[in-house]
């Protein structure tokens, strides 16, 4: 037996490590699978499921930017039948906690999509993303009104009694009102950050790079941004936070839990390095060992800030 | 389909901006097939932060080449590394050309860069099959014939060959080629692989291109790369899982 | 005469090219005189001034990110009695359009840092900071706010005749709500964007690596952040945006004026090389001359996007 | 105060980790003092995104020379450079030590890489003052005496001389320098400046050191680098502008 406790709980969601790889960023497993043995990292989060298959935006859907890049995917997906029949049973074969993440246009899909998967005994956990730049009602998107967020967490609560993590956008003043609102309607964790909104333009064509004009800004860049979001929640919000945003290595992971993070997830480096999520874990066992930790939970929320 | 880390063994300056490194790679070369491209991180840091795409340009043995020019900031620095230095691989990625159909005379047509997967191509079929390549550029100095047979230039100056584009250079030669059993292999700047589809199409001649477009992980995690399909409007292709070759008729190009 | 007319125009202020230096990150423009000649750009923007002198934060106040850097000086500035007495001098020696820019802790003292500065004659405009961190009012901070930075820009467009640009934040979810409440209460420009809230901890000492904690997020990290807060503004709002936020180079300054910008500020970039400004004029006639602009303004909202 | 790109004219590695850059400079030879500093860009790309500053080590004609260990990314880029690479330089910045003052003896008191601005200091005090170095360091490795003049040395671990911190092994000898009229130099992490502050402060001795911060500009732009003022409470000093060298009265270490 290993000498270091990695695990961490999440709510009732237990996970072997701190470890998750993050919607939209590892389809559904089955190529980051040739890379990383699934059943070494913490946790698995499916690509966003709509109740119907998207077909997503045109190209072109990516752009690098300086340590970050855009995408603007438009929620490519297979819909939530289509999951069930064809890509869960290639993830039943592992053992790793698998959370669905879900989009939709309305409250109604959200409870809907929630509904129909919550039957699946291979789903340990649902994410709801609450901050797709696609998804609006009145104009507004959802994710940057508190009141949406509130009714989606309330009403998804009601379709499911598996974990609810909702996944915070942060392009908004307060993240912290965002995750009281999931406390209070039972959600049992939030996910920060999605990413943030931004653009880029070809100044030879004077278009953008981008079809859908915005895309959502992620990688390195982000990561002082996700982690001052991971920090206020922390500081004001007694809730698990799942921090996410710009991790390269080992040591962002420290310093995600650090400020605050039960556990993190790796998105845009899996494109880079598909094999960092698994290398990211045995480092954080290293870690441990040379700083005497031996249960690595007890580094969220370790920062240590005189007032 | 894994990373690996390949030491550069030979750069060379083909012509203006046009490089080919030469690397030894035995896990890539014992496995790849023309066509079938590369995912390339240029820095370990995180600048430029994505892996670039590149064709397979030629293998010998238990080496490998790519052939590129200077496009931005990633091929930059890639021009800059020199022998010994390490490239860190992902591949081999994407399906490649079929080459083993039943035709007999493979018809080349490439557009500048486009020209990068086709040493390896005339190398396999070497022998087997009539090579015909026709290959073009803006002027002789975008005209890439490394490692190819039996060429005919075209030019946008008429510095090299014929004077226009590739595509009217092959129109040129359509009575010629409707004699043969052809199959036309196509890689290029996307305004080529159009002209050269409507070509095709008007000709009824078979054809297989090799698409290009914006990739972050090259092996279909992050659906950067949708090609339209003329086969499924519900559902794009992926460049990179699904081709990067396709039947020019299964595309919208 | 050059052939490309260079010149822009943010309500009254007329500026012979779209160069400005940004605020805090040129001070009073003596140091950066011996790299640039203050005489060839578009205009220069103080140092936030306050009514009193500000000590600013303790050490340590920056600290470096992937592509961008942290920055919690805390304001530390000279006061606006010193300012007039012993900066004033030194940059009248210049043809430059000097523009002053005012932070406060309230309403009032914006209003009378305006009053006492309006009658110095080298002053062509005021930016009023609303966007920073250490400025709040009920809590909230103002420039988060819609109604303080409505109330401000009311305030001190009374105070001055002369143009007043609001220096924006971008830690808000529509900026455009923003510009549009500056274009009603008479504001003549907004900047976009200030520094996006962020932080970063050592891991080793589990501590921020700011004293304050927070910083504000500058570099090219931010640039595609600030270009669609841009492009936002300017596609909902009918008043002049000054673009900021990561130009590293003459093509940042020509994306910035596709998206919407009338003049663009440097920021960071002058602490990497503080030659770049007067580079980057030399570099935007070449540019223009290749491409058969004559007149640089034209560029301003000349995306193209197929709707 | 300028910026310019000097060549790299020899590298060496003066032991484990400690690298010494030797640049043909004549623009910065001819003016710089020691302990004034260079702001140096590592990298023409955006990372990493801001400048490292350095001491200048040692002038010889028109050549400069950097010390240096590979801290992070800046430096380990920095030491990755060769021969023929041109450094980007800003500089040269800050005050500098006051070598010509009334004393007799010049104690040099270095720490680890504060060891870098004392060669100059060195050969620049040579004949007319007397030299003596107390050098320190965690272990042997650490210790770097390159440039010095009758040096004693100290590490943590006993390996190079005495046992214990550099300011305990000044402290040993504390009777033969209050023999002579002495001024202290000293550059090394700030808890030794503040132990060697104390001991200046407490034995009545003249001190100046080399304060070390972070830094964005280095010239004064920035506001980043405050130091606290004993004599002026409402404001802060700038480690850039107004050092890097105080008086140890004139700052709170
Ligand atoms: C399957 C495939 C095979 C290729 N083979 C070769 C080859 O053998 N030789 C060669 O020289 N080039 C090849 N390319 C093109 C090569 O990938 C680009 O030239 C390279 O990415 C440019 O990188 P850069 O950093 O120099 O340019 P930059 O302009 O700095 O960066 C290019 C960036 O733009 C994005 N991008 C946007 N549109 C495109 C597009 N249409 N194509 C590529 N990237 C785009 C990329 O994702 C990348 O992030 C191939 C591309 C693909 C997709
Ligand atoms: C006036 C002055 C003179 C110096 N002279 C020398 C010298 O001659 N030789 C030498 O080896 N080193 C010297 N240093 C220290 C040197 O600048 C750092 O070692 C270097 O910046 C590390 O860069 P890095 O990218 O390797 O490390 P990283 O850790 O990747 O980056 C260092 C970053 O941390 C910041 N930082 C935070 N705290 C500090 C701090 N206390 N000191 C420096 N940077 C800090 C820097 O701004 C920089 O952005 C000097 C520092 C100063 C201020
Ligand atoms: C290409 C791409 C697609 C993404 N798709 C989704 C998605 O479908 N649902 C979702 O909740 N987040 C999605 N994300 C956001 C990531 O899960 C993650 O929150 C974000 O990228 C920040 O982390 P990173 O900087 O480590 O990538 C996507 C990110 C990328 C880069
Ligand atoms: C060190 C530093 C100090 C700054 N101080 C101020 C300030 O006093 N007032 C202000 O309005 N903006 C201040 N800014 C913000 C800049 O003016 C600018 O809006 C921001 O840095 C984004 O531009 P950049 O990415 O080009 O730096 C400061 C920025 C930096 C980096
Ligand atoms: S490049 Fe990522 S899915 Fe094709
Ligand atoms: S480093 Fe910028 S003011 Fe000192």
């Amino acid at each position: 037996m290993s000498k270091v406790d990695l695990s961490v709980k999440i709510g009732d969601l237990f996970l072997r490590n701190p470890i998750m790889l993050a919607s939209g960023t590892v389809g559904y497993g089955s190529e980051i699978s040739e890379f990383t043995d699934l059943n070494t990292i913490g946790g698995i989060v499916t690509k966003s499921l709509s109740l119907k298959p998207r077909k997503g935006n045109p190209p072109q859907r990516i752009a690098e930017t300086p340590a970050g890049m855009l995408n603007a995917i438009g929620l490519a997906n297979v819909g939530v039948e289509e999951f069930i029949k064809s890509k869960i049973p290639f993830l039943k074969k592992f053992d790793v906690p698998l959370i669905c993440n879900i989009a939709a246009s309305s409250v109604e899909e959200y409870v809907e999509c929630t509904k129909i998967l919550t039957s699946e005994e291979t789903i340990k956990a649902f994410e709801i993303n609450v901050s797709c730049p696609n998804v609006k009602e009145g104009g507004l998107q959802f994710g940057n009104d508190v009141k949406a967020v509130g009714k989606v967490t309330e009403k998804v609560r009601v379709a499911t009694s598996k974990p609810i993590i909702i996944k915070l956008s942060p392009n908004v003043s307060y993240i912290s009102e965002f995750a009281e609102v999931v406390k209070k309607e039972g959600g049992d964790a939030v996910s920060a950050i999605n990413t943030l909104v931004g653009t880029t333009f070809d100044i030879n064509t004077r278009k953008p790079k981008i079809f859908n004009i915005n895309g959502g800004l992620s990688g390195p860049a982000i990561k002082p941004i996700a982690l001052a979001k991971v920090l206020e929640i922390s500081r004001k919000v007694d809730i698990p936070v799942i921090g996410t945003g710009g991790i390269m290595n080992w040591k962002d992971v420290i310093e995600f839990m650090i400020v605050g993070s039960s556990a993190v997830q790796i998105g845009t480096l899996n494109f880079i390095d598909p094999t960092a999520p698994g290398k990211i874990v045995k480092e954080l066992v290293d870690y441990c060992l040379q700083k005497g930790i031996t249960k690595i939970s007890d580094l969220t929320s370790s920062y240590l800030i005189d007032e | 389909m894994f990373i690996i880390e390949s030491p550069i063994v030979e750069k060379k300056i083909l012509q203006d901006n046009v490089f080919l490194l030469k690397m030894h790679s035995p896990e890539i070369a014992s496995v790849i097939k023309p066509a079938q491209f590369l995912n390339i991180r240029v820095s370990s840091e995180s600048y430029p932060l994505l892996r670039r795409p590149f064709s397979v340009c030629d293998v010998e043995g238990e080496h490998i080449y790519l052939l590129f020019n200077i496009f931005g900031e990633g091929t930059r620095i890639l021009a800059g590394k020199s022998s010994g230095d390490l490239i860190d691989i992902l591949g081999p990625l994407g399906n490649g050309f079929n080459l083993n159909d039943d035709y007999e005379t493979a018809v080349i047509v490439a557009g500048g860069l486009g020209s990068a997967p086709f040493p390896f191509v005339t190398r396999e079929l070497n022998d087997n099959k009539e090579i015909i390549s026709f290959i073009g550029g803006r002027t002789s100095k975008d005209v890439i014939t490394y490692g190819m047979k039996n060429v005919f230039t075209a030019s946008d100056d008429g510095s090299s060959g014929f004077k226009g584009s590739v595509v009217e250079l092959l129109n040129s030669k359509i009575e010629e080629l409707q004699k043969k059993n052809i199959k036309v292999f196509g890689c290029g700047p996307t305004p080529m692989l159009k002209a050269l589809k409507e070509f095709c199409v008007k000709h009824n001649i078979v054809c297989e291109v090799s698409a290009e477009c914006a990739m972050a992980c090259g092996f279909g995690i992050c659906q950067g790369c949708p090609i339209e399909s003329t086969n499924n409007s519900e559902k794009y292709l992926l460049v990179c899982n699904d081709g990067p070759v396709f039947n020019v008729r299964d595309v919208v190009i």
